[in-house]
Parts: structure tokens; C-alpha cells; sequence
């Protein structure tokens, strides 16, 4: 590991330098400038509080990391309440490892703190390689800045008579012109929605009219596959209230609700 | 602007590579200018000259500007059918990148995806590359041919198999396409179209 | 196509100039091929590599396919005289230099390597310079598309192999060229990412 480019002192590219001027000391408190804007994600973030620690990445205090990132986030919120929810994810997710590093390990068949933490290494140590490695590519001397072709080449096909020079990218260009052409253009086309139709809801109901002796709540009668929650189990329920509606105003369904906010239940009217 | 290498040799190197990286004959008197009052580069030139003299490459002055060209006497071995490079149409890129997603495809077909006719012209031409050849007829009323990708269209994109043409999705990913709006971008739905077009 | 000189030297300058006169490298099975089976090709680029050993033109060999290209170390030298091209994002840098050491490898991975999504014009970005094109699909659920470097990325690089990538042995031995998710555990974050990327 003694030559791996995590501990070479050029791999850090020049944004690395100047990002690391916002960082906080440990625990210095906010006398710091939060620009989260300037890290790519949490780990590259994690990744600058890491190497804040000067030392290898094998060897950093993964609970001294997950102290330093968890203020950070803190300060970052309070200046900034629209802070990105991948950084409170992580933010959530490394109050956990801190716990379960201080706690015995629980019985359970989960991977344990040490397992989880040293995952968190990997994928710092990986990520610092890759910046690294990327750093060193460009140090290369390259074509066109550093070392140039023949500049007059000269017309001579005796190796391939290649007539055309199209690239794999301009084939996929066209490609992709073509398929943005044909959705901007012609007859408007509304992709078909994600969301629970009431058209959809009111066929339903229809269907299982005849069925529904019994007062039944409304509830129940969301289509299987949109009780998942969130949005779709919203409009699911939205649509088929409005179709309950739709149905009792034409004297199909009867709808009866004990008091505000209280459950909505229905059924076929009684003859 | 860097300064000239004082030593000799140094000199005639980066003289070498100006001369090989211009894309242009580069007159006497810039070259000069170049490497300042101190060198003579009339000297440098005529050492280069002499050191490609007997090579596959010499260097030449032409009119007081200079270039490196292949030698004059390797001419019957370099000379061959020369074709100009043509470039294609954006008609004729279209239609190849159709034939490419869509194959087998007929004629019609391709007309009704790219919404305009096809010119004979076009399909003449992408034959002509050596890049599609006609597939089987279709068994269909008037068994229209169908056109298809030959092997060489595989090896000049650089593709093992068709199958590893990006997708209409890879392609939006990658940028090549505008994303439509999309209810997807609501909370909660984000993930389910992430599941399925990662699948 | 004309015939090849049978003097051992008349060869040397016709395999100079037809290096010399291509601005882009030339397939070392091209070359063998324009010569025919007679004659050693390896055995005259290596002799012709020599000649140009200490001079400002250096031959270099790249992925199998050899070109002419100037000296690096004059590269102080020539720079100002061609203008800077557009520096690329960080993240188009760090992207590709995952492609180039983990390929082939999806998306999904490359987001997981850098913990964040891949903005839309990353890879069209990269795709455009030349540098990076799609691969074989994964064999995986979803077949995703992996993508891969080109030839042209070593070219412009100046690898001859991709096992010539700085640092690369280093990094696959401490095991760091694993593309695969270190801490799958971490809820949402890897979920997260893509769902952006799609949304």
C-alpha cells in the first residue's frame, strides 16, 4: 500500500486544494464556509474530512469522521435548510454506524459495525484512488497540448480506403436528433400518465358495484399494486374518491361518513 | 511563450517538431522570429535538410517556407486509387442510424419513421460504404426487401454485436436525448422509473 | 495496390512515410498487410522507432497501432502556439478515469464508485472527444450497457497499453478496481443517485 496513490501528496487535484478551504477543524465550530455546492455528494465530502485527518485512509477514525460530517451537515443546515437530502441520508445513515460502533454488537443477522465501517474505507479509499488516478491521466502529456500529430497528413489511402470518416458518435447523435425530432414534432402526444386515472377508478368501481351489499370502506377499494404509499397510492385514492362521488351522484353508490375526517364507507343501494 | 532550448541538438529537435506539426509550409522569417536573433536558423534548416536527405521524408523549401514531405521516388509505392473523403448527409447519417435500431426495415418503413420519402440516392450511397446491404423480403404483400447492417458497419463503429447499440434510454442518460417531462420526476415516482429503465 | 521495394532499406522509408504522412496511428496488421508476409514489420517499426529515439519527432506505438507524434518533452515548447482546449469538468475527469481503469463498467457503477449521479452530459461529453464508447452489455438482469475507452483515449493519452495507465497494478492489487457497491448497506444512497439521474 506504500505506493498507492492515496498517499501520494500530487494526486490531489487542484479543485481538492482549494474545496479543502471550507472544511471545518474537527470541532472548530462554524467559523467555517459552507459551500456544499462545491462537493459532488456526501462521500466526496466524507472523503475531504477523511483526508482532514492526515492520515491513510486504512488508519482514519471512522467514529471521528462520522462525528466531523454529522457537524458539518448540522452548521450547513442552519445556514441552509434546503441542504440536499443525499447529505441527511448520509447524515442519518452515519448516526447509525456511530451507534452501532459504541453499541455490542445486537444478535441479529446484520453485518456489524466493523464490517459497515470498513465498507465506508473501501468506497473512500476507492473513490480518493480514482481522483488520484484521474489527476495522473491528465498530468500525461497529451495529444494536441503536449505532443502534436503530423499537421499536413497526406492524402495517401494505400492503407484502407476509408471514404467516410463517420464516428460511432455521430451515429448516435443522428440517433438521438431524430428520436428528439419526432417527440417535439407531429400531433401533440401526452405520454400516458403515471398517476391513477378517474376513468380508470370510476371502471373499477363499476365493476364491483353489484358486490358491495355491505358497508365497505373506501379504503379498501384501492387497486392492488398502488398501496405501495406515496404519490401514487395519493392519486390512486384521490381518483377513487372523486369516482364514489361521480357514482352517488347518479344515484348508484350510496356514501356514508360518521363525522369529519372519520373513515368513508359505501355501498350498492339498498332496494 | 516558452523560451528557446540553448543547446544545438535541442534546437534542431524543436525545429523538427514545429516543421512536423505545422499544417502548413512555415516561412523562413517566422521560424526566425521564433527562435530569436541569436540562432541561425538557415543553418538549423540546412542540418535538418541534410539528416533527411536519403529518408523516406524529406524536408523542402518551397518558396522560402518549409515542409517535411515523403519522398518524391517512394511515389510509384504510396500512389494508389486515391478516394476523396466524402462526407454524408445528414439524410444519409439518419437513415444509418435507423436501419442500425430497426432492422430488417423496409424502405416504407424507414420513410414512415423519418416521416420524409428516402431518396434512391441515400440507400445507394450508405450500400456504396459498405455499411448495409439488403436483408431478406418481406413476407408481406409485394415482398418488400428489407435493409440490414452488414459485419463491416460492426467493425468500423467499433461494435462487437448489435446488441450493444445503446439503447433509446442509454442514450437519454447519456445526453444524447432530451428528456421529456416526465410525472417521474414527482417524489416517490423517481424510484419506480429508475427500476424499470434499469430493469 | 503496388508492389512492395525488396531492398531492405527502400522498405524503412516506405514504412516512414506512410507513418509520416498519417496524422492518425496505423494498425500494426494494416502495415503487415501492405507489406505482405515477406517481410517483418515488427521488426522494421522497432528499427525505425530507434532511428527516432533521441529526436523531436518520436514513432510511439498505441494499442497496437503506430504513429509519428512530437517529442513530450519539447511539448513546453510547442504549447503556446496552439490554442488551450476546453478544460472538462471534474466530473467528466473523474468519470473517465473510472471508465479507463474499471472497464467495462455500467453507469450504476460509476455512480456508485464517485457516490453521486452522472449528470446527463457527462458521458456526452466524453463520448464526443472520442475517448469513451459503449461496450458489450452486462450479462447481468437489465443487461446494461457498459462502457469501455477507444483507441483514440491511448492516442491522446499516449498509453501503449491500458495496462500502461498510471498506477494501475498498484491499484488493482490493493484490490481498488472492484466496481462493485462497498456499502450496499447504505440505505438510499445508491437508489438516490440513480433516481436522479433518470428523473
Amino acid at each position: 500500500m506504500t505506493d498507492s496513490p492515496s498517499t501520494d501528496p500530487f494526486d490531489q487535484g487542484p479543485e481538492r486544494a482549494t474545496a479543502g478551504d471550507g472544511l471545518p477543524d474537527a470541532a472548530d465550530g462554524p467559523a467555517l464556509v459552507l459551500d456544499i455546492d462545491g462537493f459532488e455528494g456526501p462521500i466526496d465530502l466524507l472523503l475531504l474530512l477523511a483526508r482532514d485527518q492526515k492520515v491513510d485512509l486504512t488508519r482514519i477514525s471512522i467514529l471521528q469522521l462520522a462525528d466531523q460530517y454529522l457537524a458539518f451537515v448540522e452548521t450547513a443546515r442552519r445556514l441552509r435548510l434546503e441542504l440536499a437530502a443525499d447529505y441527511l441520508v448520509m447524515a442519518a445513515w452515519l448516526a447509525y454506524l456511530k451507534s452501532r460502533l459504541l453499541l455490542p454488537d445486537p444478535q441479529e443477522e446484520e453485518p456489524s459495525g466493523e464490517e459497515l465501517a470498513a465498507a465506508l474505507t473501501f468506497q473512500l479509499q476507492r473513490l480518493e484512488a480514482m481522483q488520484g488516478a484521474a489527476a495522473r491521466l491528465l498530468k500525461r502529456p497529451q495529444l494536441g497540448r503536449d505532443v502534436f500529430a503530423r499537421g499536413a497528413p497526406e492524402d495517401m489511402p494505400v492503407l484502407e480506403t476509408r471514404v467516410h470518416d463517420l464516428t460511432l458518435y455521430d451515429l448516435l447523435k443522428a440517433y438521438g436528433d431524430h428520436k428528439r425530432r419526432q417527440m417535439q414534432s407531429g400531433p401533440l402526444r401526452i405520454a400516458a400518465t403515471e398517476l391513477y386515472s378517474i376513468e380508470d377508478a370510476i371502471r373499477r368501481m363499476e365493476d364491483i358495484l353489484g358486490r358491495l351489499p355491505n358497508w365497505t370502506s373506501l379504503a379498501a377499494f384501492l387497486p392492488p399494486g398502488w398501496k405501495a404509499g406515496g404519490v401514487r397510492t395519493r392519486s390512486a385514492l384521490a381518483s377513487t374518491f372523486v369516482a364514489t362521488l361521480e357514482l352517488a351522484k347518479s344515484g348508484r353508490l350510496e356514501l356514508r361518513q360518521d363525522g369529519p375526517f372519520s373513515p368513508l364507507y359505501l355501498r350498492t343501494p339498498q332496494p | 511563450m516558452s523560451a528557446v532550448p540553448e543547446d544545438h541538438n535541442q534546437q534542431l529537435r524543436l525545429l523538427e517538431a514545429i516543421l512536423f506539426a505545422s499544417a502548413d509550409p512555415v516561412g523562413e522569417e517566422i521560424l526566425q522570429e521564433r527562435f530569436g536573433a541569436a540562432v541561425k536558423v538557415r543553418d538549423l534548416l540546412l542540418e535538418l535538410q541534410l539528416l533527411y536527405e536519403n529518408r523516406g521524408v524529406n524536408l523542402v523549401a518551397m518558396g522560402g517556407r518549409w515542409a517535411f514531405r515523403t519522398a518524391p521516388d517512394l511515389g510509384e509505392y504510396l500512389r494508389s486509387e486515391t478516394e476523396v473523403a466524402a462526407k454524408l448527409s445528414r439524410a444519409a447519417v439518419e437513415t444509418l442510424a435507423i436501419i442500425a435500431y430497426h432492422q430488417p426495415v423496409t424502405r416504407a418503413e424507414i420513410e414512415s419513421i423519418r416521416g420524409v420519402a428516402t431518396s434512391k440516392g441515400t440507400l445507394d450511397i450508405l450500400m456504396e460504404t459498405g455499411w448495409i446491404k439488403p436483408g431478406r423480403r418481406r413476407e408481406t404483400p409485394g415482398r418488400p426487401l428489407t435493409w440490414v447492417t452488414t459485419p463491416h458497419f460492426l467493425d468500423h463503429f467499433g461494435l462487437e454485436t448489435l446488441r450493444d447499440l445503446p439503447g433509446v434510454e442509454d442514450l437519454r442518460a447519456a445526453g444524447l436525448l432530451d428528456s421529456r417531462p416526465a410525472v417521474s420526476n414527482l417524489p416517490g415516482l423517481a424510484e419506480k422509473a429508475t427500476a424499470e429503465a434499469d430493469g
